[in-house]
């Protein structure tokens, strides 16, 4: 599944092409779906760096998607609009907060990694949730605008938003290939494989997490930042256990390990939450049962499944 | 300098003295067996070297460092390698990149393909390891310690479950090491053992029981009574 | 190479699928006065808070049912989405809505968080929206647009002239208040204060507890020194909270007063006995004696089986001002001045009296009942003691 | 703070501390026995609480519903780990991964059953009333809960300490593969540990019903608790989870009598500065 994939322009360019026309053939409700599916895609894919390829499976990544998005709401309570110093501190201050819980939560692993990184992130949620000057409580921040590039197109028109995301989603897409295919990642992928080993090799996995860890906070923020400027508003919500379920969710259903498969994770969501939650009130059932199954039997998720039937039908093994 | 020095190496697990009071010196380009009866604490004393395990008691020199309190990787990079008694490789990856991540990018004598070519295994390089037989993983095992250009080896029963042509294999790429690695091996076969080790520790009960040329322990009296005498 | 071929293969199936999806209400729609009006309903019916949604959902439901989903001569289509209160789901249910759906009237919203969260938008795309509960007082404040309505109450409407009456008519001088910490209880909380302190009452001490604290003991163990304490907790807090002042031997000892959601008809049954005694405000009782409330009991009760609730009413009440206003309009909702005009002006007797807005904010002006909690024939019911007229969210005016 | 507030409060700790250790000693077997964390055991404890409370309507007795309630969680229990749990053996985080889809699954399953309203459970009526302590109420309710916990405490440790069974269990949780090296068939003891487990959990979900109801949501409430206890108590050992729940039942208790605008973070603070300074909790076993 991991093997060294090099060059593939051709294909990746008529997905992106497809991404690029789509907008034009979709309805207004079905073009904010796919917003909202490429925020969480990549939301997602941050997360697939950290339980994907470095094998921590982290309860509180909503924590710095939920504090990218803060940061741009609180940013334009004080009258401070400007995009890029809104991204900037929007990706940074996640990727500060990930420094020093970093330094915390990497003291342990497995299911104990996964129980504290619960607790702190439901932490930053009651702060969130009681710091009210701040953060406005549990009626969160709203009337927060549409960035403004200074470019002559307003980003309150959908299509213009939607290519906003879509530019930045496939920047992000390209830089975390180019991650994990870097020495870097590929010692990242080693940690998940075998931390003893990688420690008797002489890396220094405990740096290797600590940076993964890091660099999925930074883009979570990043997946936060549009995300507030998509809604227009933020609440606790965003920050509590229940998000960063969902996105484990997402990856999971997808493919862990796929990077892209994530974002299938994300349609597939997204598409159930607001089309089969339009009919029935009893989704919460399907989405545990799809869970359920999707750990029982679909482990590699959707793309993963499909990725290795393929192999087997080349008779590659 | 020596190779490798433990003073008065000590570890208990809860109330269980697993290794007491080991001291141990190892020539450099010697080659080393440790053999010992099963619990004798033969691998705790090669997780506590490596790192893996911290000692209660005692220090441990790699080349004249003190690495006593050292995390595994910095050891590794101080050239000291090692392989598991139960094979701990990247299973899902290539063997290329098995290899790729056991050589340092930079101060690497040779590219890995190079290192795969001398050893004979390029043409599987694309082949994730978990596709590898048993015995091939073995293999791989022990060509990731290579691969570090190791100064001190320790190997902890690299013929474990092999088949005769198998064992023969692995002992035969061990034989051909350069005299610049030191080797530490621990290994349940005597064939192997006699045939590879210039001296040997007899470990028992965490202790020392008994170190010396491989000739002077063939004949030590004790040590056939505990570990020998049982084996045959 | 080939991974990403498929990747891609999948990428691409995958939108499509979401086209297909997505088309489903993608056509254009002309203000046809033979096509049916179009009505939201934006309350959940998923997670923590569905019972609320459920009220409400029966409440207009009810009524739409009474006028036979029509008015101004055309049919109404009730659309029902689940707002999961949750802000980012429910402005995403609300563009559907709103976009796909194509609706004239918005309707519901439980939770301020999902109120203040879709405010913006629906603003911006020119939807009346009358809100069935969310008390966040800014929505008919500083937020408030002409196309909002409320309904319900503002938070602190009820409770501020409860602490004008405590003070006046019960003789309490020194209260313990005690709310759980969120933006509505701080709200309904300072509404109290307010009026208490206007008269001259005191405030010996302020607690806020976590929202969904499960254990209150710690608390209950510090009040002292107080005639009374007053309270807002609402849902499973209020079983909570009850059963265990009652424990801590408070009951007894110092009357307990709350806002109205403390001892909501649907809490009574889990709080028992507990609740006999407790004074508190609302804008509705289920105990109200007016001919609109009885038959609203009587039909709502043989429908559903179990008596109604503030939600409920609410609800009924909801769709009543749809329907008014819609009939006002003479069925052109395509005419947003004129709608908007005449659900302002709308005015009826409610299940919970007198109903009418508040021409400036919009919100509800409505009489507040004070209530005291009985057993009655073996039923527990909150008896209106005290009837106080035509309250508006002004109190704050006056600070 | 007066003598007589400190000893209401001390004994306000004890109590929830104690009904805490009922979740928690379940939760951290479980996890010492098998690796999993699970987070359905907010879950087990909701839904004890709603049978419970069925089988106390149609019974008219408190304890038969105690029981009742315990017995049907525990055999839910087996169900789960003999047919869920059991095919993904020795893949720990898949399964802790399963148990939140549990979660999720049970969340809704109660609300549809029980509908949205919460639900109280009446008190067996001989523990009705308070009494005064230093002329403070105290509720005689409180009493009950510690007496049971502190039962339940020592039950468990003459099990865990003087029979086979738990002995082998400690054993189990010390090295799994020393003791299936033993000849022992270490799965099934897996079903017996999440039996027991939800079995703790519903006699917690059914005690704690006269103070704290059942309701939708209550079992992430339960479980955050549950986490925190196990994570400052350290995992896999009664102790910790007995000291651990204690410890948390003050902090909670303490945190909201002294700093009641503060008191949403005593649990994280406590969580926070006892993973700083030792990771594995009070009394965990070092992780290796």
């Amino acid at each position: 599944m991991h093997r060294m994939l090099t060059k593939y322009p051709i294909w990746g360019g008529l997905l992106l092409l497809a991404l690029f026309i789509l907008p034009l053939l979709l309805s207004p409700y079905g073009l904010s779906l796919l917003t909202q599916v490429l925020i969480f895609g990549l939301f997602a894919m941050s997360l697939d760096l950290l339980m994907g390829y470095t094998g921590l499976v982290s309860f509180n990544h909503a924590t710095y998607f939920g504090v990218g998005a803060y940061t741009v709401a609180i940013l334009a309570g004080l009258g401070l609009n400007n995009f890029w110093l809104s991204l900037v501190l929007g990706i940074s201050i996640p990727v500060l907060l990930a420094l020093l819980l970093g330094l915390l939560v990497l003291r342990s692993s497995g299911p104990y990694f996964l129980m504290i990184t619960l607790a702190f992130g439901q932490m930053i949620f009651a702060l969130a949730w009681r710091w009210r000057t701040i953060t406005g409580g549990d009626d969160g921040l709203a009337g927060i605008p549409r960035p403004d590039l200074g470019l002559p197109m307003s980003m309150w028109k959908a299509q213009n938003f939607y290519y906003l995301v879509l530019v930045f989603f496939a920047f992000a897409c390209l830089i975390l290939w180019k991650f994990i295919h870097s020495r870097l990642g590929k010692a990242i992928v080693g940690v998940r494989e075998s931390e003893t080993r990688m420690q008797a090799l002489g890396h220094n996995t405990w740096g290797l997490k600590y940076l993964s860890y890091i660099v999925a906070g930074g883009f979570a923020g990043l997946a936060g930042v549009f995300y507030v400027y998509f809604n227009g508003f933020i609440s606790p919500q965003e920050l509590n256990w229940t998000m960063s379920g969902q996105v484990i969710l997402m990856v999971i259903i997808g493919g862990a390990g796929t990077l892209f498969g994530p974002v299938v994770g994300a349609g597939m969501i997204i598409i159930l939450q607001n089309l089969i939650s339009s009919h029935t009130e009893r989704w919460p059932i399907s989405m545990g049962i799809i869970f359920i199954l999707c750990v029982m039997y679909l482990r590699d998720g959707v793309v993963g499944s499909a990725l290795k039937l393929r192999k087997k039908g080349r008779g590659n093994l | 300098m020596k190779a490798l020095e433990t003073k008065s190496l000590t570890k208990h697990f809860g109330g269980l003295a697993v290794l007491q009071d080991i001291s141990m010196t190892v020539e450099v380009g010697e080659r080393r067996a440790i053999i010992g009866p099963n619990g004798a604490g033969k691998t705790t004393f090669f997780n506590t070297i490596s790192g893996v395990i911290k000692p209660n008691a005692g220090e441990i020199f790699v080349f004249g460092d003190k690495v006593t309190q050292l995390p595994p990787f910095r050891r590794a990079r101080l050239g000291l390698a090692r392989t598991f008694q139960q094979n701990n490789l990247f299973v899902n990856l290539s063997l290329l990149d098995n290899i790729n991540l056991a050589m340092p990018p930079n101060q690497a004598k040779m590219t890995p393909r190079d290192f795969l070519d001398n050893w004979g295994w390029w043409d599987k390089s694309t082949i994730p390891v978990k596709e590898f037989s048993y015995g091939e993983q073995r293999q791989v095992e022990l060509l990731l310690a290579l691969a570090q250009s190791p100064r001190l080896l320790l190997l902890d029963e690299p013929t474990a479950g092999m088949s005769s042509v198998e064992t023969n294999k692995i002992t035969t790429m061990i034989r051909n090491l350069s005299r610049e690695i030191t080797v530490l091996i621990i290994e349940h076969d005597m064939d192997v053992v006699f045939d590879f080790a210039d001296r040997i520790t007899v470990l028992n009960y965490g202790r020392v029981l008994f170190e010396g040329a491989k000739d002077e322990v063939r004949s030590d009296e004790r040590v056939k009574e505990v570990y020998l005498g049982s084996v045959d | 190479m080939r991974k990403r071929r498929y990747l891609a293969k999948i990428g691409i199936l995958f939108l499509s699928v979401l086209l297909v999806f997505s088309g489903i209400g993608c056509g254009t729609q002309v203000d046809n006065s033979k096509d049916p009006i179009k009505v939201g309903l934006l309350v959940p019916y998923t997670g923590v808070f569905t019972s609320n949604g459920v009220d409400i959902t029966r409440g207009v439901e009810l009524y739409l049912n009474e006028v036979g989903y029509k008015a101004g001569g055309r049919d109404i289509k009730l659309i029902k989405e689940d707002s999961q209160m949750d802000g980012q789901v429910g402005l995403q249910k609300t563009r559907r809505l709103v976009e796909s759906e194509k609706i004239n009237i918005l309707a519901g919203v439980v939770s301020s968080t999902v109120a203040y969260a879709i405010r913006d938008y629906v603003v911006a795309n020119k939807v009346p929206f009358i809100i069935s509960n969310a008390g966040a007082c800014d929505l008919t404040r500083e937020k408030g647009s002409e196309y909002i309505f409320r309904v319900s109450f503002s938070n602190g409407q009820y409770e501020y002239p409860e602490g004008n009456y405590v003070y006046n008519k019960l003789n309490v001088r020194k209260v313990v208040v005690m709310a759980p910490d969120y933006a509505a209880g701080h709200e309904k909380a300072d509404g109290f204060m307010a009026g208490f302190k206007a008269q001259g009452g005191q405030i010996v001490q302020e607690i806020y507890p976590k929202l969904g604290t499960t254990d209150y003991g710690p608390y209950l163990t510090q009040i002292k020194n107080a005639d009374a304490v007053w309270v807002h907790f609402s849902a499973a807090d209020s079983i909570k909270f009850v059963k265990q002042y009652a424990e801590y031997g408070l009951k007894n000892k110092l009357p307990l007063l709350s806002s109205g959601d403390l001892v909501d008809e649907s809490s009574l049954l889990g709080q028992g006995d507990s609740a006999i005694g407790i004074i508190s405000a609302l804008h509705y009782s289920a105990a109200l004696t007016n001919p609109e409330n009885q038959k609203f009991v009587k039909d709502y009760t043989a429908k559903y089986g179990e008596g109604p609730n503030m939600f409920a009413e609410q609800g009924y009440v909801t769709a009543k001002v749809i329907v008014k206003g819609i009939e006002a309009a003479g069925g052109k909702v395509s005419d947003s001045k004129l709608l908007l005009d005449s659900i302002r002006k709308v005015q009826f007797d409610a299940p919970r009296g007198p109903f009418k807005f508040d021409a400036k904010t919009q919100n509800v002006i409505f009489n507040t009942y004070i209530r005291k909690t009985e057993k009655i024939n073996g039923k527990l019911v909150n008896t209106v003691v005290e009837t106080i007229p035509n309250t508006a969210d002004d109190w704050y005016k006056g600070k | 703070m007066e003598l007589s507030e400190i000893v209401i409060q001390t004994l306000n700790g004890i109590s929830y501390g104690l009904l805490l250790f009922l979740l928690a000693a379940g939760l951290s077997l479980i996890f010492g026995l098998m690796g999993i964390i699970n987070l359905a055991h907010g879950s087990y404890y909701t839904l004890g609480a709603y049978v419970g409370l069925v089988i106390i309507q149609m019974t008219g007795n408190f304890f038969v519903g105690l029981m009742g309630a315990a017995v049907v969680l525990a055999l839910l229990g087996i169900v789960m780990e003999r047919f869920f749990f059991r095919k993904l053996y020795k893949r720990e985080l898949d399964q802790v991964l399963l148990t939140f889809g549990f979660a999720y699954l049970f969340m809704d399953i109660n609300k549809w059953i029980w509908g949205g309203v919460p639900r109280s459970l009446p008190k067996p009526t001989f523990l009705e009333g308070s009494i005064s302590i230093l002329g403070e109420a105290f509720p005689i309710y409180r009493f009950g809960i510690i007496v049971i916990g502190l039962g339940i405490a020592v039950l468990l440790w003459l099990f865990l300490e003087k029979t086979r069974t738990g002995v082998i269990i400690r054993a189990g949780v010390d090295d799994k593969e020393m003791v299936s090296g033993l000849g022992i068939n270490i799965k099934l003891y897996f079903s017996g540990i999440f039996a027991l487990g939800a079995f703790l959990a519903a006699i917690g979900g059914v005690i704690g019903g006269p103070i704290i109801g059942a309701y939708p949501g209550l079992d992430f409430e339960i479980l955050v608790l549950a986490l925190a206890v196990v994570v400052v108590g350290g995992l896999g050992t009664l102790k910790g989870a007995f000291w651990g729940s204690l410890l948390i039942g003050f902090a909670e208790t303490f945190g909201k009598a002294i700093f009641p605008d503060f008191a949403m973070f005593t649990i994280y603070v406590t969580m926070a500065l006892i993973l700083i300074f030792k990771p594995s909790g009070l009394l965990g076993k070092e992780e290796s």
